[in-house]
């Protein structure tokens, strides 16, 4: 790896920070560069801290990195909160407002610059052309860049960030900086996607055509990208008075005939989880994203945590199946949507994607090729399907659980389906049998759904230190083997996508015995420890943990297996 | 030709003998057999509660959903198929209390479905608490000193909400009942009906005898249902005199108007576009 | 024990049936018998089948009996849907519109006798008349029990209920019965009290002055007596909108300075989930009763079941200490709720009581003394504890996690609270630091909640076959510990009470290895083996599950076990 | 004496610049001032969003809870120490949106509280999707073609569902606002002030120069709140002419009035009356 440079530009909210980081995003993928770059923000609309951070680099990478070569503070508050972040040769950029400290810092005039280039606003453009300078970008390439991402915005804005980009980019002509690199010029390894924009295209991809939600950080940005889609495919996205309605109205949706799905964070899970029983009695399809932030309450809302797991495979009132996954990135973020569509129809379940703040938010080169499936399986029949539409029956008993599903006035079958517990054809029952009968054909489904289930993935599966952990903290956990591995630490980690129904045995048989298995998670109890230990007996050997809210970097993995290291 | 027994259900009807949801039962059978509509072409969607339990008293397609949910559910049902004739059965407490802000956000989106709310004043399945439209001072077996709050006026809600249907029912009277429901379901749009529903069993209060003596039906007296500010006023009127009919209807542009539906095609009915999801998936940057 | 004696009286709902029962257990109690009785309805107000079961014995008894001596049938559904319930020489009472069937079964005509009584509503006491005859009970005891029961319902009532009671006693003079026993005189064993009655009197008892509730079987009932003590103490009851008001309501007054409550059933449940994490971020003491039903959505929503164990305990985004209590009868519920309330102030955290159908409306006599503590423990700090009250923090770090509470406007002290995370003034606050502290601070209180919490309650706990159960089957449970000891069976019984925070050590020693351990639950998938997996790595050899909404009978958990005996 | 000073809180502010959040803010100080109310004497409670942060920015006992939820808190609350003053802070979607159903009910329980709505007309906090009062057509982030459901009239609401005080302010207009807040204060029940509140980073429509070409003071009008048809009638304008002041008040018998307070003590001063409990609990049978 030649090239593996951290950027991190900071400032007030409404400073137009997250463009910055945009556009060097842009900027990379352009030549050719991996990226991955995470966004911090408060719970706020203006001022205050926040960051994009970027690190660029001619190889996959997949986390971030905590040392920052090139800092960019368009506030001398950032600059104080993240100048010891900055490694040794590292350069800090700094606008009117901050004095210089050290050799390490340089001032940039960048309101002065932009007030020159058409408004203080555009501030931002000017620092992106700085650190494009520095990084040594080449001019043409940003400048096609910009102009394309602000052609949409007119003439005028277009022009002005062109001149921002410029003087920016000549204010820093004569600052040494070792960290600039020669680029490549070898056109996109692929697309920059964030893990809600994945699922909103997993969505797209898996035929959803009706999601309902209310706005709740961080899941409003996949309702934002479907949104986006809603004019070129059959997609209604609705915002409802509240997360009850969302859930129901998804529900409704999907029992009239629609792939369907909501998106919300804990808060909000909390308030879809009786309905979630409700899609788990009536066995209606149900695709619901939570995407995590830490909690309890309100907790931190524009930050990251992976604390729901127990909730959400337990939420709801009594037992009834359901899927749980949590993918690692935004491509498997993309597949695992999908993939969510199909098995809640197959199965007619509802499913729960877990993801969180750090995912929804952070932005990757995506190399795999998104694809739409050719075909999509509804598993539902119609009257042409029935010897007797009259005598049709919903909840048909079954050996695999599963009922042939029609849907309503889409024939002479009648559709009764009820929240209460039923008899076969859908109608309230409180006899003994029927309830027995029912709890058996739903349970019933577990073993399909088992087959369906993908077992934990190994990356240097039998090591003398294995590292598991779920969803999100994939990247980093896979780096921080490498780097273990590097120093000679025989390390190797197992990751989680599919985490309910349980995969136990694939699990007992890649954790195995007599050697070091540390959870890796961002919470504070170790719940997948738990799962596994309650799945398999298997009590692991140790927890990293973390719940401050941050993304979780390779360096503090390492940091917490060393005192495990013999 | 729809007849009656189209829609008789095999069922058992668990509801008490004398009840008002009776007369709302058959009202609604001779309203959907009048307007001509099969069972297959109707989803009956509800909430719980004895009112809820309708869509398994007829033969129909049903979704009996949560505590006061119902609405919400048929918004999607509608959303997903807009061919779909859907008629809600909620209660009192179903749609004004635990359903309360449904209620109200359902009126805003105009999505067009017909809402008959069996107003019993008082929750019938879990035995006799107060409802949001029971009478203050009710005694109840958890209000045994009566209920504090004043009772929720429906249909003024309805009105100042912006629904474009309103109208209040009685169970006793099944024809003019009848003749609503066909309105309201033929009315595009969100439609209401709140209809007087005797609850022989736990309201000692609002009986039948209570209501003969007070309801008056607003069309003989050539009420004009199209001025929103006397409907308005009519629905404040004390219960002396409580009138029946419509009090206000207006077609207004309904959600899927301003929605735009994506070609004119329900969203169910649409095909599955690999091509162009393609597409667009291979074109991101 | 000489007397066991089960009676069922079966009719449809409205005809009474709920009274029959009543009275029966007055009679019985009065004479020092002790009962034991259960109700069975369906979700109806009138018509169906339902029940009254009641077992008398001259001993403690603290389950249902499977087998019927007496069955008492106002329909001839209900003849015959429990017929095959009756012991070999037990007697069936029908009324007019049934014909005799064999010579088990024997007509009275309780309508017509009615009438003659003073009208058709009598039929129920007319049928408690018959069968208070052929069980032998005194008839003056039973008019005086009559007359006391319905003398607040005016002379006329009263004179017909006791015409009644004396018509029906005089109907059954000549019809043998081999199930009559001698009544002693021995004066009330205790009180007649049903789960829901013990928890509101437990909540009286432990101070509760604000109950806030959305009306939900089978929680409901526990209101209803609340409200009846609310003229005589300082307790408002109030009706909510809906759960998630009732959950904020009592959270809203747990703040203000006084003990508060709610009880709802699973999906009410669910919907105050978000506001249980308020409560725990917030610090604020809440005791939740979740009086289980079946589901999942509205299930059965008249019937039993424990089948949310783990949802309660995971229940809520993110993590924060709960406490989590389902006391085994009725006695038990008393205490239980007394101690939750002095619990959730003592550790300023949430706490729920898990009950089930079964408890709430099953009445048992209660020996036990129900006491009154001497003296609540409010922990409770004002102006006069602080040094300096202006400078107050409502979340100041200490060691036990447990910070001075104080109350709103209750002196200088300004008391700031937030479900958003927060430094130690009560202010939101989005950094590190405060949210380790404050993640710390919470998780503290743990290791004082474990001292709190008592462990297992073992009978026979070293034989060798161990069932391990939890809540409401207690009674049962035992039960069949006994009959399976009186076949030569070593059998004990391990019991939970308190599950959360689960108490790990003391119930991995008293499990221990190397014998035969089944869990006892009432739900699909054996909710406490997974906890106890979990938590101490002892997978169960086995589960004895009920699932079907009826409550747990000791044969049936003899029958469970059997197999598994060598 | 209490000062301004009193009020101010060191904890830092989050608001945007320009935002009218501010001139709400010193409005309630102001008026608290003239009211000689201490902080240790006031309560206010919050759901969340900008609005729900106030209790931040000012001295005062607080309880900023849950998305929505603030108007139970608050009557918890109210209910455990009738003694305290609660005015709650909420915005449009937390009062209006996910907090509809309080709303409704809040006002038929008549709890002795104030509510100050901050109106932006937007989710603020969560970056400028619609809200129930946002114009029908407004674009945002999530309603790229505009928003398709009505808005929702939040006076005509509390009107109809019975509330005793119900006024409109504009944070633009400080000394009008700070008005309002005394008299809602003042009021014996449930006082609602819904404020008109421009945000200036997320609503490009409801701008400081829309409200003040619109907003007419009643006061100078001569209008006497005292008739309810009127009050609606006036609630139910268009957006030509927006009338500011109280639309309505009414002094009705409150939560506590009709509940009886135990003995006129609030719940949270009583003692505990163990003999009295230990009475009870020995006769049960
Ligand atoms: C979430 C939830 N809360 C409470 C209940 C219990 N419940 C069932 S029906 C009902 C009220 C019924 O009253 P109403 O809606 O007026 O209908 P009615 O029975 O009077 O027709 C309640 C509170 C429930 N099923 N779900
Ligand atoms: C249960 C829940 N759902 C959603 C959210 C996210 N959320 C926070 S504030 C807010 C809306 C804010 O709008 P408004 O109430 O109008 O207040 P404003 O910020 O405009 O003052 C939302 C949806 C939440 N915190 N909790
Ligand atoms: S309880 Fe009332 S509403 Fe319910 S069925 Fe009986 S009479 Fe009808
Ligand atoms: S986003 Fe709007 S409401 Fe929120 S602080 Fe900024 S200007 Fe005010
Ligand atoms: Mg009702
Ligand atoms: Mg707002």
């Amino acid at each position: 790896m030649d090239i593996d440079t951290t950027v991190k530009v900071s400032g007030e909210a409404g400073q137009g920070i997250q463009t910055v980081g945009q556009l060097l995003g842009l900027v990379c993928r352009e030549a050719g560069l991996y990226v991955m770059a995470i966004s911090d923000f408060e719970s706020r609309i203006r001022g205050g801290s926040s960051f994009f951070q970027i690190r660029i680099s001619n190889q996959p990478v997949r986390a971030p990195h905590h040392r920052v070569d090139l800092l960019v503070a368009l506030t001398s508050e950032t600059l104080e909160l993240y100048r010891n972040e900055l490694s040794p040769d590292g350069l800090a950029l700094i606008g009117n407002d901050s004095a210089p400290i050290d050799s390490n810092t340089q001032q940039v005039l960048f309101t002065a610059l932009a007030s020159q280039a058409g408004g203080r606003i555009y501030a931002n453009t000017v620092a992106a052309g700085a650190c494009l300078a520095l990084l040594g970008a080449p001019l043409d390439l940003c400048q096609t860049i910009f102009s394309g991402h602000f052609r949409p915005r007119g003439k005028a804005i277009t022009d002005n960030n062109l001149n921002a980009v410029l003087l920016g980019y000549e204010a820093v002509k004569d600052i040494p900086y070792s960290g600039r690199f020669t680029w490549p010029h070898d056109g996109p390894r692929g697309a920059l996607v964030d893990g809600a924009r994945a699922i909103a295209l997993g969505a797209l991809a898996g035929d959803c055509r009706l999601a309902a939600f209310y706005p709740m950080s961080p899941a409003t940005a996949i309702m934002q990208h479907l949104d986006g889609f809603s004019d070129a495919f059959p997609l209604v996205v609705e915002q409802a008075e509240d997360e009850i309605a969302a859930a129901n109205i998804a529900i409704g949706a999907s029992f009239a005939g629609v792939r369907s799905m909501t998106a919300t964070s804990g808060g909000g899970f909390c308030l879809m989880t009786e309905a979630l029983g409700l899609a788990g009695i009536t066995e209606t399809p149900l695709v619901i994203v939570n995407a995590q932030r830490p909690g309890p309450a309100t907790g931190l809302p524009t930050r990251t945590a992976q604390a729901d797991l127990l909730f959400v495979i337990h939420a709801g009132q009594d037992e009834f199946p359901r899927f749980v996954f949590a993918p690692g990135s935004p491509a498997e973020a993309f597949e695992v949507t999908v993939r969510a569509f199909h098995l809640a129809e197959k199965y007619q379940v509802p499913v729960i994607i877990l993801v969180d703040q750090y995912l929804a938010d952070a932005t990757f080169i995506v190399e795999e090729s998104l694809t739409a499936p050719d075909h999509i399986e509804r598993f539902i029949v119609g009257d042409k399907d029935m010897k007797d539409p009259a005598g049709y029956e919903r909840f048909a008993v079954t050996p695999s659980g599963v009922s042939p599903r029609a849907l309503p006035c889409r024939g002479k079958a009648l559709v009764v389906v009820t929240g209460n517990e039923h008899s076969r054809d859908g109608h309230i029952s409180e006899s003994i049998s029927d309830r027995i009968s029912m709890v058996d054909k739903r349970h019933a489904k577990l073993d399909g759904m088992r087959e369906d289930i993908c077992p934990p993935r190994a990356y240097h599966g039998t090591a003398e230190i294995l590292l598991i952990g779920w969803g999100s903290t994939e990247g980093a956990i896979a780096e921080s083997v490498d780097r273990m591995r590097a120093d000679g630490i025989d390390a190797g980690c197992l990751m989680f996508t599919d985490l309910w129904p349980f995969p136990a045995d694939a699990a007992a048989e890649a954790i195995g015995e007599g050697r070091t298995t540390l959870v890796v998670e961002q919470n504070r109890s170790g719940q997948l420890g738990k799962l596994i230990r309650e799945q398999t007996g298997i009590a692991c050997s140790g927890a990293i943990l973390k719940y401050d809210g941050r993304p979780m970097y390779p360096h503090e993995i390492v940091d917490g297996v060393l005192p495990f290291v013999r | 030709m729809v007849c009656i027994e189209d829609y008789e259900s095999t069922f058992e009807n668990k509801w008490c003998p004398g009840c008002g949801n009776f007369g709302i039962l058959s009202a609604l059978k001779d309203a959907l057999v009048d307007l001509e509509l099969a069972p297959e072409q109707l989803l009956v969607v509800s909430g719980i509660g004895q009112a809820a339990k309708t869509p398994h008293f007829l033969k129909c397609n049903a979704f009996h959903g949560l505590h006061g949910r119902a609405l919400p559910l048929a918004t999607g049902a509608k959303m997903a198929n807009h061919e779909l004739t859907i008629v809600v059965h909620s209660g009192d407490g179903d749609c004004y209390g635990e359903g309360g802000n449904h209620f109200i956000h359902a009126i805003r989106r105009n999505v067009d479905i017909t809402v008959l709310v069996h107003n019993n004043r008082v929750y019938g399945l879990t035995k006799g608490q107060a409802s949001p439209t029971s009478d203050l001072g009710m005694v109840t077996p958890v209000q045994h000193s009566g209920t504090v709050s004043a009772p929720l006026n429906p249909l003024s809600m309805a009105l100042v909400a912006g629904a474009g249907f309103v109208a209040r029912g009685f169970s006793g009277h099944g024809k003019h009942l009848s003749g609503l429901i066909r309105a309201a379901v033929s009315h595009r749009g969100f439609s209401l009906i709140d209809i007087l529903q005797p609850c022989v069993s736990l309201n000692r209060v609002n009986t039948y005898e209570w209501y003969s003596k007070r309801v008056v039906d607003l069309s003989p007296e050539g009420y004009v249902p199209d001025d929103l500010g006397a409907a308005i006023t009519l629905s404040r009127q004390g219960e002396d005199s409580i009138p029946l009919g419509i009090l206000y209807q207006k077609e207004m542009p309904t959600f899927m108007d301003r929605m735009g539906a994506f070609d004119g095609r329900p969203l169910v009915a649409e095909p599955y576009d690999r091509q162009k999801r393609q597409t667009l998936l291979s074109q991101i940057g």
